[in-house]
C-alpha cells in the first residue's frame, strides 16, 4: 500500500461515513454538514484519480455553492424551529432497494475485467481545456445555457411565489 | 486496481444515496441524498476517464458537466423547496400530495 | 365546335348550379322574393334546356355537313393511365342529343305549369336541369369513363327526382329502390370498364372498338365484356329481371316520369348497347342474350300492363315493354331499328305521360276506376293522348308503326318464334293502351268525391274531382301539342318508303347496315291487324257503352271477368309476376335476417359489448391505476429505483 | 515512508503551519493597532514588551485561557464546527502561495483556482456559526456574510481569470514566472482594482465589514463566541487578509521577483504593502450599508468585471 492508496482509502472512508451520516441523521443541519464532509472527501478522491481540476471545481461548486445554498434553504424554510428534525420513513423498503442497486453495481464492477488505467496525460489541464472548447464544445455551451436557465428559473420561482 | 476501488466506492455511495432518497421525508434531505447519488456517478466518470482515452478527457468533461447539472438542480430544487415551504408551511414531502390520484 | 359540345350539357349544368345557389340564397329571404324566384326558376330551367336543344340541333346539322365533331382533353392521370375528357358527335349521338334535349325542353315547359305552386320548385328544376345535363353528357361522351360518370350522375338525379316528394314514405322508398336496383346492373358495367381498361389501357370508344374488332378479342372476354355492359343496360333500361324499380319510380312527379322514366334515361341502356355495338357484334351469344331478354321483357311487361289500374303504372309497364322491343331489335342485329324505335318512342311515350300528368293535374286521381269521361272536359288532352296511344299501338301512320315494323322485320329471317312473341306483345300493347284511353276519357264521369287529396300538385287545387276537371293551361297544352305532332311525324324519319334516312344517318354496326331489312308486306298487314285487334278488343271490353254497364264491376267489369276466368294466373300477372315477392323472399329476407343477426349478435352483442366493456373497463382500470398516483414523491422515487434496478439487471444480462 | 510516519509528518506540518499562522496573526494584529494608532494620532499599545510588541501575545494567551462559553440552546456540533470551518480554509489557502523556491508547499497546477475555491468553504463555517449560536445577531451576521462573500466572489474570480488568461496557466509559480519584469498590475490595472476591492469584501474588512458591524449587529456571527473559538475567527480574519494580500502580490505584483533580495523577502514586502493599504482604508473610510454593499457587487463590480474580461480578451487577441 503506497501513500496514494492509503489516502484513497482514508478519503473513501470519510466519504462513506459522511454519506451514511447524511442519510441517517435526524438533524437536517448535520446532514448538510456531513454532506459537505462527504463532498470534500470526494474531491480528495478526484485528486487522487488524477483529476485535480475536477477536485477543485468540486470544492468550488459543491462545498462553496450547493452546500451553502442548502444551508440557506434550510435556514429560510425552518424559521422558528432551530433543530428541524427530518424523519426517516420506511427504512426497510429503502434498504432492500438500495441493497439491490448496490449489489447489482458491485457485482457488475467485480465481474468485469477492467483495462488498466493508462498513463495520465502530461498536460492534463491543457487536454481538459482543449476537450471543453473542442470536441465537447456543444455540451459545454449547453451546460452554460442550462445554468442560465436554471438561474432564471430559480429566481422566478422564488419571486413569483412572493407576489 | 484504483479503478475498481473507485467503482466499488461509487457503488456503495450510490446505494447509500438511494437509501436516503427512499427514506428521507424532508425535501432538503432528499436533495442531499440526490447529491450523494450524483457524486457516486461522477466518481465513475472520473475513474473511467483514466482507462478510456485519457488524452480525450471525455470522462472528466462529463464529470464537469455533471457538476454543472448538479448546481442547476440544486438551485432550482431549493427554489422549489422554498416556494413549497411558503405555500404549505413544511418541507416534508409526505404532506404534499396534491397529485394523489 | 368543341365548345358547342361542352355548352350542350354545360348550360343545363350551370342552370342547375344557379338554381341551387340562387334558391339557397333567396329562400332564406323568403316572402315575395322567394315566390318570384319560384315562378322564375322554371323559365330559367326551360331556357337552359332550350339553349341545349338549339345547340344539339346545331351540332346535328354541323355533323351532317362536316362529319364527326370531337373534343378531347386530358382529365387526369392515374399512374400510367391517362383518363381523357372527350366528347364527340356522330350520327347516333347527335340523334340522341336532339331527342334528349327536345324532350327535356318540352318536359321543362310542361313542368312549369304542372309544378306551379309547389313548395320548392327551385330545387325541382335544379334537379331536372342536372338530369338534363347528365343525360346530354352521357350521350355526348366519347369514352367509357365520361360515360360512366354521366351514367351515375343520371342515376343520382333520377334518385333525387323520384324521391322529390320525400315526405311520402312510398316516394322515398321508390327512390332508394330505383337507386339500388340499377346499382346491381351498374356493377356489371363497372366491372366491364375494369376489364376494358385493363385489356386496352384506354377508355376511348375508338380504341375499345378497335380492340373488339381485333380477331384476338374472341374468347372469354368477348362474351363476358358485352354481357357485363348489358348488365348495366338491363338495370338502367329496366329489363327483366331488374325492371322492378321502374313501376315504383312512378312515385315521382309525372313530368319526371315522362322525361326520365319514359323518354331518356331508361333509353340510356338501349343507347349503351347500341353505342358499344362493336363489342356485341364480336359475340353472337351475347347478342342472343340481349335479344331473348328483350323479347321476354316485352311480352311480360305487356301482360302486366293489361292488369294495371293506375295510369302511370300502365304506362310504366308499357315503357318496359317497349324497351324490350328495342333490346330485341338490338339483339337481332338491327340496332338501327332499335334506335329508331327509341327515337319514336321517346316522343309518344313522353306525350302519353304528359297527358297522364295533365289528367292527374286536373283531377288529382290516377286510378282508372276513379276516372272516366274526361274527353269532354279535356278534349285537347284526350286528342293528344289518343295520338300517342295510336303511335304506341302501331297504327299507321303514327310513329310507332314505322319503328315497330322495322323491329318485327329484323326478326323475320332468323327468329320466327320471337316474331310471334313480339306480335303477341304488340297485340297486348294495343289492347292495354286502348283500355287506358277508353277508361279515362270515355264513358261516364265517375261519381262521388275524389280520394283524399294526396300530396302533389292536385292537392294545391283543393282536391278536384273528375267533375271539376278542366283543361290544363297553355303551358301544359303546348308541349302536348308539340309532342303529338312529333308522334305523328317522327316515324317518317325512318320509314322504309322514304329510304330510311335516320338509319343511314346512324351508321351503326357494319354488318347490320349491310343487311338492310325490307319489310315484307305480310308483316305490315300482320302488324296493323294486330294493332287493330288490340284496340278492338279493348273497345269490346271497355269502350262500348254496353261494356261499361254490363257488370257490377262497372268500368272495370272486363277486368273482373278476366280475373275470374284466368284465376290465379291473373293475379300472378297483376302483381308483376310476383317478382317483387320473389326478391323479397330470395334476397331481401335473407339479407335482412343476416343483417338483423349481425346487428343483434355481432354489432349489438360482440362489438357494442366489447366497446361498452372497454368503456366501462377504462374507469375501473383507471380507478385501480389511480392508486398508483399517491402524489408522494418518494413513492415515485421508489418506482424509479426499481426501474433502475431492472435496467441494471438488463444491462448485466440477468434476464437473457 | 511508512504509513505512521506519513501521518506523523502530516500532523507535525499542520501544527507548524498553525503556529506560523498564529504568529502571523499576532504580528498583523500588532501592526494594525500600531497603524490605526498612527492614523488616529495615538501611539497604540506600549506597555507589554518594548513598544508593546508583546501585547498581542498576551492577548492570545488571555483568549486561550478564557472560559469556552456555549449558549444553552446552541447546536453543539455546528457551534464547534463553525470557527473551524472558517479558520481552516483560510490557513489552507496559504498552501499554494509561492514564497520562493524552498517555501512553496505545493505547486498545484490548479493553484489559482484552488485559491479561489478553498476560501469559499469559509461561508459554510460562517453560516454554521451564525445559525448554531441561536442568536438573531449571529444569524443575521452569518447570512449577510455569506451573501456578501458569494456576491463578491464572482467579480473577484472574473478579475483573476484575466490574469490566468494572460499567464496561460493556473499554477501560481507559472503566473509569477510569466510576469517577468512587467507585473500585471501595469497590464491589468482594472483587474487589480477589482481584485483589491473585492478581496476586502471577501475577508470582511472595512468598508465591507457589515457581517460583524459592531454598531448594528454587536459582532455578527461571532457574537456568542468566546475564548479560543473566538480567537479562531480572529485568526481566520488575519490569515485571510494575509492570504488575499499575498495572492494580490503574486497575481499582480510579480510575486517574489525583484532585484537583490531573495524572493521570500520581496513577496513579504509586497504583501505587507497591500496589508498596509487595507489597514489604511479601514481607518479612513466608513462602512457601507448592507443594501449598498450588495448593489455595489451586482450592479457595479459584476458588470465591470465582465467588461474587463471581454476587453482584456479582445486586447490579448489583438496583440497576439
Amino acid at each position: 500500500m503506497d501513500t496514494q492508496e492509503v489516502l484513497f482509502v482514508a478519503f473513501g472512508g470519510v466519504a462513506v461515513l459522511g454519506a451514511l451520516y447524511a442519510v441517517a441523521t435526524r438533524s437536517l443541519l448535520r446532514a448538510i454538514v456531513a454532506l459537505g464532509a462527504f463532498l470534500t472527501a470526494i474531491a480528495g478522491e478526484f485528486y487522487l484519480l488524477a483529476a485535480d481540476f475536477i477536485a477543485v471545481v468540486q470544492i468550488f461548486v459543491y462545498v462553496g455553492g450547493i452546500v451553502v445554498l442548502m444551508l440557506f434553504a434550510l435556514m429560510l424554510s425552518a424559521s422558528g424551529k432551530r433543530h428541524p428534525l427530518a424523519a426517516v420513513d420506511r427504512p426497510a423498503l429503502g434498504a432492500v432497494l438500495a441493497y439491490a442497486v448496490g449489489a447489482g453495481l458491485l457485482w457488475a464492477t467485480w465481474s468485469t475485467e477492467l483495462p488498466a488505467a493508462g498513463p495520465d496525460p502530461a498536460d492534463a489541464l491543457g487536454s481538459l481545456g482543449r476537450a471543453l472548447l473542442g470536441a465537447q464544445l456543444w455540451p459545454f455551451e449547453l451546460i452554460g445555457l442550462i445554468l442560465l436557465a436554471s438561474v432564471i428559473a430559480a429566481l422566478s420561482i422564488v419571486r413569483g411565489e412572493r407576489q | 486496481m484504483m479503478t475498481t476501488a473507485a467503482l466499488t466506492l461509487s457503488a456503495v455511495l450510490f446505494a447509500i444515496g438511494v437509501f436516503g432518497v427512499l427514506t428521507r421525508r424532508n425535501a432538503i434531505s432528499l436533495l442531499v441524498s440526490v447529491e450523494i447519488v450524483m457524486n457516486a456517478a461522477t466518481i465513475n466518470l472520473v475513474a473511467f476517464s483514466r482507462i478510456h482515452e485519457p488524452e480525450a478527457m471525455t470522462g472528466q468533461v462529463f464529470a464537469l458537466l455533471g457538476i454543472g447539472i448538479a448546481a442547476c438542480e440544486a438551485a432550482v430544487g431549493l427554489a422549489l423547496i422554498l416556494a413549497v415551504y411558503r405555500r404549505f408551511g413544511s418541507t416534508d414531502v409526505d404532506t404534499i400530495d396534491l397529485l394523489r390520484g | 365546335m368543341g365548345a358547342v359540345l361542352v355548352a350542350i350539357f354545360g348550360v343545363p349544368f350551370l342552370v342547375c348550379v344557379l338554381l341551387l345557389v340562387g334558391g339557397a340564397v333567396v329562400s332564406r329571404r323568403g316572402g315575395p322574393a322567394w315566390e318570384r324566384w319560384k315562378s322564375l326558376a322554371g323559365w330559367i330551367s326551360a331556357g337552359g334546356a332550350l339553349i341545349a336543344l338549339g345547340l344539339a340541333v346545331f351540332a346535328l346539322l354541323a355533323f351532317r355537313a362536316d362529319g364527326d365533331i370531337a373534343l378531347r382533353a386530358v382529365w387526369f392521370h392515374v399512374g400510367d393511365l391517362e383518363v381523357p375528357f372527350s366528347l364527340r358527335v356522330d350520327g347516333l349521338q347527335a340523334v340522341m342529343a336532339v331527342v334528349v334535349a327536345g324532350v327535356a325542353f318540352l318536359v321543362h315547359l310542361f313542368s312549369i305549369g304542372y309544378m306551379e305552386g309547389d313548395r320548392d320548385v327551385s330545387t325541382y328544376f335544379a334537379e331536372l336541369s342536372l338530369f338534363t345535363a347528365a343525360m346530354l353528357l352521357l350521350v355526348l361522351s366519347a369514352n367509357f369513363f365520361v360515360l360512366y360518370v354521366a351514367w351515375e350522375l343520371v342515376g343520382a338525379s333520377s334518385y333525387l327526382l323520384i324521391s322529390y316528394y320525400f315526405e311520402r314514405p312510398a316516394a322515398a322508398a321508390a327512390g332508394k329502390k330505383a337507386f339500388l336496383t340499377t346499382r346491381v346492373g351498374d356493377v356489371g358495367l363497372l366491372v366491364a370498364l375494369f376489364v376494358i381498361v385493363g385489356q386496352t389501357g384506354s377508355f376511348d370508344y375508338d380504341t375499345v372498338f378497335a380492340w373488339a374488332a381485333d380477331p384476338g378479342f374472341a374468347g372469354a372476354w368477348a362474351v363476358a365484356v358485352p354481357l357485363l355492359v348489358f348488365a348495366g343496360a338491363v338495370g338502367k333500361s329496366a329489363q327483366f329481371p331488374l325492371h322492378v324499380w321502374l313501376p315504383d319510380a312512378m312515385e315521382g312527379p309525372t313530368p319526371v316520369s315522362a322525361l326520365i322514366h319514359a323518354a331518356t334515361m331508361v333509353a340510356a341502356g338501349v343507347y349503351l348497347v347500341a353505342r358499344s355495338y362493336p363489342l356485341f357484334e364480336a359475340a353472337p351469344a351475347a347478342l342472343d342474350v340481349v335479344m331473348y331478354i328483350g323479347a321476354f321483357t316485352a311480352l311480360m311487361a305487356a301482360t302486366i300492363a293489361v292488369t294495371q289500374r293506375d295510369i302511370k303504372k300502365v304506362l310504366a309497364y308499357s315503357t318496359i315493354s317497349q324497351l324490350g322491343f328495342m333490346m330485341t331489335a338490338l339483339g337481332a342485329g338491327a340496332p338501327e331499328a332499335g334506335i329508331f324505335h327509341l327515337f319514336t318512342h321517346a316522343w309518344f311515350k313522353a306525350l302519353l305521360f304528359l297527358g297522364a300528368g295533365s289528367v292527374i293535374h286536373a283531377t288529382g286521381r290516377q286510378l282508372v276506376g276513379e276516372l272516366g269521361g274526361l274527353a269532354r272536359r279535356m278534349p285537347l288532352t284526350a286528342w293528344t293522348f289518343a295520338a300517342g296511344g295510336l303511335a304506341l299501338a302501331g297504327i299507321p301512320p303514327f310513329a310507332g308503326f314505322w319503328s315497330k315494323e322495322e323491329i318485327l322485320a329484323s326478326l323475320v329471317a332468323h327468329h320466327p318464334v320471337l316474331l310471334g312473341v313480339l306480335l303477341l306483345a304488340s297485340l297486348l300493347t294495343a289492347f292495354y293502351i286502348a283500355r287506358l284511353f277508353f277508361l279515362v276519357f270515355l264513358g261516364a264521369e265517375s261519381a262521388g268525391p275524389g280520394p283524399e287529396p294526396q300530396h302533389g300538385p292536385a292537392s294545391l287545387h283543393g282536391g278536384l274531382d273528375a267533375a271539376g276537371a278542366h283543361e290544363s293551361g297553355r303551358r301544359m297544352s303546348i308541349p302536348l301539342l308539340l309532342l303529338a305532332a312529333a308522334s305523328v311525324v317522327a316515324g317518317f324519319f325512318g320509314a322504309g318508303f322514304l329510304g330510311q334516312p335516320l338509319q343511314g344517318f346512324l351508321s351503326l354496326g357494319e354488318g347490320a347496315a349491310a343487311e338492310a331489312h325490307t319489310v315484307p308486306f305480310w308483316l305490315t298487314v300482320a302488324a296493323v291487324t294486330v294493332g287493330i285487334l288490340g284496340v278492338g278488343g279493348a273497345w269490346f271490353g271497355y269502350g262500348r257503352p254496353v261494356a261499361r254497364t254490363r257488370a257490377e264491376g262497372g268500368a272495370l267489369g272486363f277486368d273482373a271477368w278476366l280475373e275470374n276466368s284466368l284465376g290465379g294466373a291473373y293475379s300472378f300477372v297483376a302483381r308483376g309476376y310476383r317478382l317483387d315477392d320473389a326478391y323479397a323472399f330470395l334476397l331481401v329476407r335473407p339479407i335482412v335476417t343476416v343483417g338483423r343477426f349481425l346487428w343483434r349478435s355481432v354489432d349489438g352483442f360482440a362489438i357494442d359489448g366489447a366497446l361498452d366493456g372497454l368503456a366501462n373497463l377504462v374507469p375501473k382500470v383507471g380507478g385501480l391505476v389511480n392508486r398508483v398516483q399517491t402524489g408522494e414523491v418518494r413513492d415515485y422515487l421508489a418506482a424509479m429505483a426499481v426501474g433502475a434496478i431492472l435496467v441494471v439487471a438488463l444491462a448485466l444480462g440477468l434476464f437473457s | 515512508m511508512s504509513l505512521p510516519w506519513t501521518f506523523a509528518l502530516g500532523l507535525l506540518l499542520g501544527a507548524v503551519a498553525f503556529t506560523m499562522v498564529g504568529a502571523l496573526t499576532a504580528v498583523l494584529v500588532l501592526a494594525e493597532r500600531k497603524v490605526s494608532a498612527r492614523i488616529q494620532m495615538r501611539v497604540g499599545p506600549m506597555h507589554t514588551g518594548p513598544h508593546g510588541m508583546l501585547q498581542t501575545i498576551a492577548d492570545m494567551v488571555k483568549l486561550v485561557m478564557k472560559e469556552d462559553v456555549r449558549p444553552a440552546r446552541a447546536d453543539a456540533v455546528a457551534f464547534r464546527l463553525g470557527p473551524l470551518l472558517v479558520a481552516v480554509p483560510a490557513i489552507l489557502s496559504l498552501a499554494v502561495v509561492p514564497f520562493g523556491a524552498p517555501l512553496v508547499m505545493r505547486d498545484l497546477n490548479v493553484g489559482v483556482l484552488y485559491f479561489l475555491a478553498v476560501p469559499g468553504v469559509t461561508v459554510v463555517g460562517l453560516l454554521l456559526a451564525g445559525w448554531a449560536s441561536y442568536d438573531n445577531y449571529s444569524f443575521l451576521g452569518g447570512l449577510r456574510s455569506s451573501a456578501q462573500f458569494i456576491s463578491y466572489e464572482i467579480p473577484r474570480s472574473l478579475a483573476v481569470v484575466t490574469v490566468v488568461m494572460l499567464a496561460g496557466s493556473l499554477s501560481t509559480v507559472d503566473v509569477v514566472e510569466a510576469q517577468g519584469r512587467v507585473p500585471y498590475v501595469l497590464l491589468l490595472p482594472l483587474s487589480f482594482f477589482i481584485y483589491a476591492i473585492t478581496s476586502l469584501a471577501e475577508v470582511n474588512r472595512v468598508p465591507f465589514d457589515i457581517p460583524e458591524a459592531e454598531s448594528e449587529l454587536v459582532a455578527g456571527y461571532h457574537t456568542e463566541y468566546s475564548g479560543f473559538r473566538w480567537a479562531l475567527f480572529f485568526l481566520a480574519e488575519y490569515a485571510g487578509l494575509f492570504a488575499a494580500s499575498a495572492f494580490g502580490a503574486v497575481l499582480f505584483l510579480g510575486g517574489g521577483s525583484g532585484p537583490l533580495l531573495p524572493p521570500v523577502v520581496w513577496l513579504l514586502l509586497k504583501t505587507g504593502a497591500l496589508v498596509f493599504v487595507s489597514m489604511w482604508i479601514r481607518f479612513t473610510l466608513p462602512r457601507f450599508r448592507a443594501d449598498q454593499l450588495m448593489r455595489l457587487a451586482w450592479r457595479v463590480f459584476l458588470p465591470l468585471a465582465l467588461v474587463n474580461l471581454v476587453v482584456a480578451a479582445l486586447v490579448m487577441r489583438a496583440v497576439a
